[in-house]
Formats: C-alpha cells, structure tokens, sequence
C-alpha cells in the first residue's frame, strides 16, 4: 500500500514537471502579484515594507488556488481515477498523496521564491524569515483545503474559476495567522508563537479533514 | 535569396557549426579583454568602486532588450512570411533573453544595495526590466505548455508581438507611475555623463555579450532543429510499428 | 469462484436503465453483455467494478478471498485509456503495476504480448488510438486479479490486435478467470453466456 | 586590487554572470548531446535515414 501511494506521488510530481513545469508558472504568477502591488500602491518603500507580509501571504495564496481544479479532473478526464478506484487502497489515502504531490509542486516553490520576493519588498530580514516560516507551515493547509474544492470541480470542464470561489473563504483563517504571525515577528509587543501554533494547527487539521472530504465528494460525483 | 537558403536546415546546420565556434572564440576575448579593462578601470566619482557591476548590468540589460526585439522580428516571420527557421529562432532566444533579464536584475540587485541600501528600489528602469522579465516567463511558459511546435510557434508569435507592442505602453507608464510618486532622490542609473575611461570597457563588454547570445542563440537553434527531428522520427516510428 | 448479480437496478441521471437484472458467472466463463447504445452496458461495468453504486440489488464474488471487494478483484479496462500522455509506455504500464499490484508478468513481457516493445521509451501521446488500446490492455497481464471486465475492448483494434486479445482472454479463462465484456463485435471465445440489455430493460 | 567596502556586493555580481552564464552555456551542450544521442539511438533503429530531410517537424 505504501508503494502504491509513493507511486501516485511521484506520478503526480513526474506529471507536474513533465506537462507543466513544475511549480514553475505559480512561481511567476506569484512574482506577477508581488510586481504589481506597488503600481496599486506607489514606488513607496516604507509603505510597501510595511504591506510586504500581507503582499506575500496573498501573492502565495492566490498562486496555491492556481491548478488546483487539475489534481482530480485530470485523472478524471482520461479515465486514470478509474484505476485509482479499483485499487484496494483507501480513496483518502490516495487523495492524501495526490496532494503532498501538489504542494511539493506548487506550494514548496512558492515557500521558497518568498524570500526572495521579500527583497523585492524590501522586507527587512526578521520579516523575511517569519513570512518564509509562515508559508513553509500554512501553505499545505492551503493545499489540503483546495484538495475538497478540485473534488467539487471534478466533473466540470471549466472548475478552475468555481474551485478558487468555493476554496478562497476557507483558506480567511490561514491568512489571518499568517500576517498576525509574520507582523508579530517584527513588532515586538505581539507574540509569534501562538499564531504559528494556530496556523500549524490548521495544516494539521486541513492534512485530515480535506483528504477525507476531498474522497466523500468524489464518490458522490463521480458517474 | 540568401533567406529562403537558410530556410533549408541542412544549410542551417552547416552554417552553425561554422559559426558557433568562432563567435563564441570572440566572446571570449572580448569578454577576458571586458573584464581585465573593467577591473582597470578608474572608480567612479559618484559611485565608486561599485560603478564596475554597470559592466554586466548595463549590456545584459542591452541583450535581454535586444534579444526580445530579435523575437518578435523572427514572429512576424512566423506568422507573416511562415519561415520554418523564424519560430525555431524565436524559440531558442526565449531562454537565452530571459537568462539575461535576469542577470541584469539581480545585477541590479546588487549594486542596490551599496547604492540605494536596499536590495531593490522600485525605480523605473528596474521595475520596467522586471516586467520585460515577467513577459519572457510567460511566453518560456506558452512554449512548454503546447506540444505541437507549429502550433506553439503561432502562439507564442502572437504574445510575443502583442508584448513587443505594449513595452514602450509599459514603459512610459511606469515612468509615469515613478514620477508621480516618487521625489527626484532616487538615483539615475548611467545615464549620459558616463566618463570615456567607463565608456570603453563597457563597449568590449556588451560587444561580447552580443557575440556570447549570438553563438548562444545558433547553438540552441541547432538544438531545436535536431529536437523536432528527433520528434518527427519518433512519431513515424511509431506510425511504424502501427503499420507492422 | 463464481460473480454473481441479484436483482440488480441502475439509475443514472434520473433514469432507469434496467432493474431486476440477476446473473452468475462461473470461473472459466466469460458473460457478454449486449444491447443497443445507452441500454447501459458500460453502466453495468461500472456499477460490477464498484465505481458506480447501484440504486438495487447485490453483487458479489464468492468463494474468493472474502477481504477484497469485487473492485478490488476485478481489472477494469473502459472506453477511456486511463494513460497518461507525459510518461513513457513503460512508466505507464509500471504506474499501473505499482497501483494494482505485481505478481503478473513483467513490463516487458506484457508489451511484447500486445506487440508494443519497440515502443516502450515512448511518450504515450505519441501513441495511435489502437496503440493505446493495446497499452491499456496491457495492464490485464502484469497484475493477477481473476475479473476482467472490459468495455467494448476491441474498440480500435486492428485484426491481429483482435486476435491477440481473444488469445490473451482464452488463457485467462482457461486458467480459471471469469470475464464480464460489453461488446458489439463477436469474439472468438468458448464458454459464453449472454445477456442482452435492451432499452428501458432486459429484453 | 582593493574595491573598498563594496567588494562583496561587486564580487557576488561577477560570480551571478558567471553563474548565470555558466549554466546557459552548459545548457546549451547538455541539451545538444541529449538531442545527438536521441537522434543516434533512432538511427541505430533503422529510423531516420531512409525518412530524409525532416527537420522543420511542421
């Protein structure tokens, strides 16, 4: 079972650099977001330091959303979720790998272009490795909740509008916490644990509920 | 006449292989020469020692633009004229342009910091060489993601030329963006008053960059030529074993 | 080992494709399953490789190993591929074989079965819709699971891809394998039994 | 030669040329290797020579 489950995974992250460059293009859609926030804002550097977190977060969690409706549609479209089915592994279980799969591809190059990002910010270096842990920790719940909207969006040609609709107020809590946390590293008198405790609590519980729910979905729709 | 020759790949084969060796023997020299004059040169009155790090910044700036207009001249041979060379030369500037980009960027990056103390400062060069970054990771993008290269070349064309139209948009926009916003303190990059002791290394440098893309651009239009090859084969190949 | 259907009905999209459908099917046997367009054939794959719930009835695998459920006994080949057009024949096929399971024959032996050895470092894009067939085919092979059920599994084949697969579903049967198959062509194989599916029920 | 305190950021910047052009370079003959041997490994097959001239793959 545990060879079955590393196969969907590394078929997922052969597919991902294969067919889509990897991560690669939400990297770019990510430094598109970051590029454009100061033509909104002004070339003010203190003013764009002081947004850069905020920036970050919702670069990266705009960018995560990107995708998201391919994890099951594509197997759905050419009949491999069939062969997914008739495996005696635990549809959540397969679900589960698929997205590590995901977040490998497209959340951990997020996590690790936000450094450099942050310069182009001009993120002071505390901010910079507090938004970099941030991500590093909130990013797969990002992940693990849009798991359960590209099960909704399985069946639908066009699910990548809808997915990022029905995903985006989930993923309110994990934002929240993640700016608080990153905002509490640099001014001092907020703590930095307790929201980078909450937001690792939120992957943790976005890691069960959204495999588990993704897999509920997908046995309703699938026809 | 000499165009429709080129167009035959066997001729274009012959002519990169005498070609690539030589451009890249005087990339070489000019690129030794560039930099043993770089390190020679006088300190910069305003800039000091830092004013060395132009030598890259300025000419990889110079390629990365020139590199993109070499794109969007082989696109309109793509989609006008239908040259079976115009859309392998395109797709080999592509990498080649955006490695370019961003060395310029982080380049500038670099001689920022010194500079401005910041890594990054949201002038209007730098932000507009960002954007021609962002352009060029979009159509590097649009080639990866279509399997069929004559469809991919027709598309990737009609990006580049829409994003060859919409530089000089993006460009004084962003200058008017700067501008409004931004007090006269940021300071100007080169600029016209660049002392003659500057001007000669930076010369030789951007002279073998030029011949470095250049023997660069015809290495990776070989590539691309014998990778479609290799396509075509693999698929009658294929038809083949069909026909078995 | 014996596949036995009680009283089983399908609904799809708020019609009924048939109801009350009961039939059993003995190892060595292979049941065919007829019927004009939309009587539900495929349907009736999928709700028997459990990708589909039916709306009635039961559906069981007796006298095999009581943990696994009738999907997870049975190969299940329909009209989509299940390939991906990115990997290689052969990355596809071992895909497949770390999912269902090893214990049939080897990657290169099952393609040599369907003819596509020469084809193994091939992206499977590059593939022609027979091809294709036949890779999917392949997978029936490396994994040892005693149901196939198959839809319409000569779509696209050619004569010798026909013959290869009547061949390949002989020594399933003969080897004691029971087979269920959608199909509008005839196919070369002994013990048949036959339902034919009609529109709106059994006719 | 001295480059007073600036030296890091003057050094980092030769070194990212060198860097960056340095794997366009290596690219560049990777990838001309990798398309000689594809095309070597086809012929071996019997594959290519009798097809002719069909580079241009449109």
């Amino acid at each position: 079972m545990i060879a079955a489950l590393r196969a969907v995974l590394a078929r997922d992250v052969t597919l991902a650099f294969r067919v889509g460059g990897g991560g690669g293009i939400g990297v770019v859609f990510f430094l598109a977001v970051v590029t454009i926030v100061p033509f909104a804002v002004g070339p003010d550097l203190p003013l764009i330091a002081r947004i850069g977190p905020a920036v970050l977060w919702i670069g990266a969690l705009l960018a995560s959303l990107l995708g998201l409706d391919r994890i099951f549609a594509a197997d759905h479209e050419d009949g491999s979720l069939d062969l997914l089915l008739i495996t005696p592994i635990p549809l959540e279980a397969i679900a589960a790998a698929k997205g590590v799969a995901h977040w490998i591809t497209t959340g951990l190059p997020l996590v690790v272009a936000a450094p450099l990002l942050g310069l182009l910010l001009g993120l002071e270096p505390q901010a910079l490795a507090a938004a970099t842990a941030t991500l590093l920790v909130g990013t797969p719940a990002l992940t693990f909740l849009g798991l359960i909207g590209a099960a909704l969006g399985v069946a639908m040609p066009r699910g990548g509008l809808l997915v990022a609709v029905l995903i985006l107020p989930l993923t309110i809590p994990i934002l929240i916490f993640g700016v608080a946390a990153t905002t509490a590293a640099v001014t001092d008198p907020l703590p930095f644990g307790t929201p980078f405790k909450l937001i690792a609590a939120l992957s943790l519980a976005s890691f069960v509920l959204g495999p588990i729910a993704a897999a509920a979905a997908l046995r309703q729709l699938r026809d | 006449m000499a165009l429709l020759d080129l167009a035959n790949p066997h001729r274009f084969l012959a002519l990169a292989r005498a070609f690539i060796p030589t451009l890249a023997l005087i990339a070489a020299v000019l690129l030794a020469l560039g930099l043993v004059l770089g390190f020679r040169a006088p300190p910069d009155y305003q800039q000091g020692e830092t004013v060395r790090i132009m030598f890259i910044h300025v000419p990889a700036a110079w390629i990365a633009l020139g590199a993109y207009s070499l794109m969007a001249i082989s696109t309109l041979g793509t989609l006008v004229w239908r040259h079976p060379l115009a859309d392998v030369a395109a797709k080999a500037a592509a990498p080649i342009g955006a490695a370019f980009c961003l060395l310029c960027l982080v380049t500038g990056a670099l001689w920022g910091r010194p500079m401005w103390g910041a890594y990054w400062v949201w002038d209007a060069r730098l932000t507009s060489v960002l954007v021609l970054f962002l352009i060029y990771l979009g159509i590097l993008a649009l080639w990866r993601a279509i399997e069929d290269p004559g469809q991919a070349g027709r598309a990737v064309a009609i990006l580049t030329l829409v994003g060859f139209l919409n530089v000089p948009i993006i460009k004084f926009s962003v200058d008017w963006w700067n501008t409004l916003h931004q007090p006269a303190s940021v300071f100007r990059a080169g600029g016209p008053t660049i002392h003659p002791a500057l001007l000669t290394p930076l010369v030789i440098t951007a002279a073998g960059f030029g011949a470095l893309f250049l023997a660069l651009h015809l290495a990776a239009m070989r590539n691309e030529i014998l990778r479609r090859r290799v396509r075509s084969l693999r698929l009658i190949a294929a038809a083949d074993v069909e026909a078995r | 080992m014996r596949l036995v259907a009680e009283d089983l009905a399908c609904v799809r999209g708020g019609r009924s494709l048939f109801a009350g459908l009961g039939f059993a099917v003995h190892a060595g046997e292979a049941l065919i399953v007829t019927g004009p367009n939309g009587a539900g054939k495929s349907s009736l794959l999928r709700l028997l490789a459990g990708l589909l719930p039916p709306a009635a009835g039961r559906i069981a695998l007796e006298d095999g190993d009581p943990e696994r459920s009738v999907g997870t006994a049975a190969h299940f080949v329909g009209h989509l591929d299940a390939l991906k057009g990115a990997l290689t024949v052969a990355e596809n096929l071992g895909f497949a074989r770390a999912l269902l399971g090893a214990g049939g024959m080897e990657i290169e032996a099952a393609l040599a079965a369907l003819g596509l050895e020469r084809l193994a470092e091939f992206s499977a894009r590059m593939l022609s819709a027979g091809q294709r067939r036949r890779l999917a085919l392949a997978r029936l092979l490396i994994s040892p699971r005693p149901l196939w059920l198959l839809d319409e599994p000569a779509t696209a084949l050619d004569a010798d891809g026909q013959e290869t697969l009547a061949r390949l579903m002989a020594q399933h049967l003969s080897g004691g394998g029971l087979a269920v198959i959608a199909t509008h062509a005839a196919l070369k194989i002994e013990r048949v039994v036959e339902i034919r599916l009609g529109v709106g029920g059994i006719a | 030669m001295d480059f007073g305190a600036h030296a890091g950021f003057i050094l980092a910047a030769y070194g990212a040329a060198a860097i960056i052009l340095g794997l366009l370079v290596l690219w560049v003959l990777l990838d001309h290797r990798a398309q000689r041997r594809a095309l070597a490994a086809l012929e071996a097959r019997g594959i290519g020579r009798r097809s002719g001239p069909r580079a241009d793959g449109t």
